[in-house]
């Protein structure tokens, strides 16, 4: 096993695209986008499904070295002017270390 | 006028799915669903529309007609900008995001009160929904042009709000269908007539009541705490609107049918097409204000209030 | 009596899609078109039978229809829970979860009887679709007090209750489109006949197929180690309810397809409103158990056999 | 020939999704009404086949033409594969794969071209939705025995073979429904007149527009780096597909609209039931290779090029 | 980065209320839901779609501080009462510490 | 709370069978499947809805002892003969203990 960082963002469906391609320029080598039903932050509840589909929220889920990691969160000005709700980081391990 | 003529099914739903969102039953419809109805509306409402102009002599005045709707939809943003700056606490990137909502129109509004007009067999143009498609997006580039000028930060470059204006999925579509319909003409009429005549009022019927879960439960999730003045804009607005396109109507000589629907589209505000718009292209102003307000304020004044009102308008001013 | 009328194209998708299902095919529905179907079958029932008794003299019979309806869902679960406590393994508490199902209904079945008297021409009274909302939550409040004379932990007060009895999705919408029917009269039909009359068929058929997957794969993923006692009841208790319908129907003087639908709704268990109300109200019941037994056994049941046969005694016993 | 038999709404709906996409309009389909038309499609086939069929003497050549079409189907992976491994750079692995799909057929393709006869009222055979249903998978297994004699790895044993042949999705519900049909006759077509023929075109009109843009977007996805043998592939085989399927037709004395449906099903490709069962079958073949060609390049050369093009054919040839 | 802690819940949706109202009394700032498709546990397969939806689940994401994620493991009566399948908890960091 | 390991597997959804059924094997008491909207990884862009689903990913979550964890990754021969795309392993705490 081979320790990687684990990124989390909650990010408005929206702005998704501004978060991958983000990932991408800064080396990850991939991420994976999962649906989010509703939420609550500081904008109050937010449900999925409004007609317009502004308040739906994806979560983007990124596995990669710690330095891809800590470029992505130096990137921070540009993250959040993607406005993303949360963004954590954990450490966890892989199997494939080439992966990532 | 039958009670059925004031209070047709569709409202009646509109108002069944209000009421039983608000008093929190379980009621509930698939997002897929209301998604595809919108898709089907804007379908039927192009095709019908495109089949309608295929007709010998039926697209006379067209072109006045949709210069007036373009001019209500980037003309509108500057009185309803000026009203929120005048009379509510709204930021000067909110207010403009809002006023770009009812510059342009609601597609379901719209359908809304066709429904009503087929159900009271009033005729209209046949070009209206291509006066729809076309007061769609102007609004959103005042809107922008609004917020720079006031200093607010604005995303995304020409190119972007090109796209945003001309590729919107709700202009694309109903302009796409209305093409089709007036290439096919009476042969796309033979074989479509079942699913987009047959079919529509019952489709009205179930988007509505949708509509009616989703107005009340956003009310619940976001309307507290709604600026009084706020909601009194989301009821003025529309009748201003109503009132200016009852006007444009008129001047360019629609008929009755075509003047109400005028009426009904500077009334209408959109809650699908411009937020996604607003989000992307000026997101420091707030969805939370802007949706509210068209969907679960002025949306359902429409429905209830506004179409009868200036259907009958329509009807004394063309007598 | 044709093939046609013994098996009709609604029933052989139920078993198409069982067999598939069964037979581990990947054939599958969208869950959204499976929560549409349910939603369009209600609408179309309750419209059906508002503009049915719009008709003059067509309420002649509602009242004692519903307090026959209205006591059989009360009172059936009461035999039910005997039954189960005397002859099957199962708690209190999951013995009166399941009696509030098989005391309630299912519109699904409902839907698959009127399809048939449809398809022989065979009338009913138009009140029925208020029968079916009336008969949906009765059982629910009975079963909440077998359980909890039997010691067992509810969860909710009298409000929450009341919610749920007056307030779910299924009955809202059964009610509020029958109101909307009858308020709408032989307007609404014209207008909303395509929708609620051409596609019922279809929309059975395809709401079938996939009741037959889902029956089939419950069975599959909770229906081993069944108690066979379980398999019984759930056999068994659709023909008492069954005959109680039957004799209740005739008692009010019910035509022969009010007879029929009486007994069917007698004979049918709910599946879809009162797992989710027990759920919430009897949290210790084990949904296993009571989902899999109305949904996978007692439905089939009522699709292959149930319904004929019931249809089959009215006529013997109206004649 | 009239512009509207030339390019019928449901192709410019076709050529409107992909515009759309291709220019990054936000313009989408749910994946869910997507799904629901196409068992729609499979559904409304099956038994408009089947119901035709019960017809007497309606059966007339139907072995004749399940043996061409099982032929064709089993037969035509082998020059496909040969082709692929002569002229394109794809491993064994996926050059059987991709002539799995090649020998398969599209149900879409094939309801674009019923669409098409309805139109212009050419008739054709009712069986031949059970020769769609039968070329649906005997190329799944002749690519699988030429990706074994390869050296590939194959996972799952002849039992899940047979599962995946017999029970896949689209066959059993094309083959159910026809079976369906056939058994009801006369009545299941009354009943279910308006759903599965009065429903079709405007259901095809808009799964073709979601395909459009589904086709589109795969291709900006995965389409970049495409090799240009495979694109000349994607188009050269449904040629020399459909001139088999055409000759095949002929041999056994189909009508114009049966010669013509049977070219169509030559030069179709799958692209829901064989990309599965290769995932599944074949896992090293790449998928993004297969999914691409067939729904983004043989799809829209089919529906724009194809049908039009073997119809045609058809035409000339059983003069 | 700042150290939070991260509650994952996976409940029954019929029940992902009390189980957010829960969160927002202990002081939570915010939670996230995703849809689940399926699962297996004590009770068997459940999958998500069933008619009366009682076999739906959903998994509850709440980023907090140790102090709040202390008191909501503390109410585990409550939390229990909701029945959730699973609560687990993870250390991770966040990129704004007033937000959570 | 007692410490117990997360694994998390992004896998293609045609083969997600594959994957419970080896975590049933190797003695998980439970998973759960989420869905994916989207994702990039070495085969680019998977979008799920294409018309087949075979672009269709799932992430499966499984919280299990460090044992079972370990006999699972041991697996890994068969497991990537389910090629799932990626697996990560975390460390986390649950409440009860005997659930897992
Ligand atoms: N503390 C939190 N834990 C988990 N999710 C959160 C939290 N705060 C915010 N979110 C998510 O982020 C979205 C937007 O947050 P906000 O911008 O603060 O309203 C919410 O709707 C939630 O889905
Ligand atoms: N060990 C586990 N890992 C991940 N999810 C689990 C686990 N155990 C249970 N679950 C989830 O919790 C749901 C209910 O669990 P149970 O009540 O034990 O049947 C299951 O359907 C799974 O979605
Ligand atoms: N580094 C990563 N972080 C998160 N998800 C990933 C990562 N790499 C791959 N994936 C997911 O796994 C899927 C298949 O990966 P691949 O087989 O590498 O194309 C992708 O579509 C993503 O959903
Ligand atoms: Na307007
Ligand atoms: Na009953
Ligand atoms: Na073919």
């Amino acid at each position: 096993m081979h320790a990687r960082k684990r990124i989390e963002i909650v990010v408005e469906a929206v702005r998704a695209e501004a978060v991958t391609l983000l990932l991408d320029r800064m080396g990850a080598t991939g991420w994976t986008i999962l649906p989010v039903l509703a939420g609550r932050g500081h904008q109050g509840i937010r449900r999925a499904g409004d007609p317009g589909g502004v308040d739906d929220n994806v979560l983007v889920l990124c596995i990669t070295s710690a330095e891809v990691a800590s470029r992505v969160l130096a990137a921070e000005g540009e993250l959040l002017g993607a406005r993303p709700a949360i963004v954590t980081l954990t450490d966890c391990q892989v199997l494939r270390a080439d992966h990532f | 006028m039958s009670f059925f003529e004031i209070l047709p099914p569709s409202v009646l739903f509109f108002a069944l799915g209000f009421a039983a969102a608000a008093l929190r039953s379980d009621l509930s419809v698939p997002d897929a669903l209301a998604k595809t109805l919108s898709l089907y509306l804007m379908m039927a409402i192009g095709l019908k529309g495109g089949i309608a102009i295929a007709q010998p002599g039926a697209s006379a005045g067209l072109v006045p007609a949709l210069m007036v709707g373009i001019a209500l939809s980037a003309l509108m943003p500057l009185p309803a900008y000026g009203l929120l700056r005048a009379a509510t606490p709204l930021d000067k990137a909110t207010a403009a995001a809002v006023s770009a909502h009812y510059g342009s129109v609601s597609v379901v509004t719209f359908a809304a009160a066709v429904g009503q007009l087929n159900a009271t067999n009033t005729p209209y143009e046949g070009f209206m929904p291509a006066v729809l498609a076309a007061m769609e997006t102007p609004a959103i580039l005042t809107a922008l042009l609004i917020a720079r000028r006031g200093g607010a930060a604005t995303s995304g470059g020409a190119k972007e709000m090109a796209r945003e204006v001309f590729l919107n999925g709700s202009v694309v579509l109903l302009l796409g269908a209305f093409l089709i319909g007036w290439l096919g003409g009476a042969g796309a009429e033979r074989q479509l007539a079942p699913f987009i005549t047959a079919l529509f009022p019952g489709a009205l019927c179930l988007f509505l009541l949708e509509m009616g879960i989703t107005a009340a439960r956003r009310l619940r999730d976001r309307g507290r705490g709604l600026d009084a003045r706020l909601i009194g804009f989301a009821i003025l607005m529309p009748l201003i609107g109503g009132a200016v396109g009852l006007a444009g109507g008129l001047l360019v000589g629609l008929s009755t049918g075509g003047v109400g629907l005028m009426a009904v589209l500077g009334a209408s505000a959109s809650y699908i097409a411009v937020p996604a718009a607003m989000r992307l292209a000026l997101p420091s102003a707030d969805a939370g204000i802007y949706v509210t307000l068209s969907l679960a304020i002025t949306f359902p004044f429409n429905v209830l209030a506004g179409i009868p009102l200036w259907l009958w308008a329509a009807r004394l001013a063309t007598q």
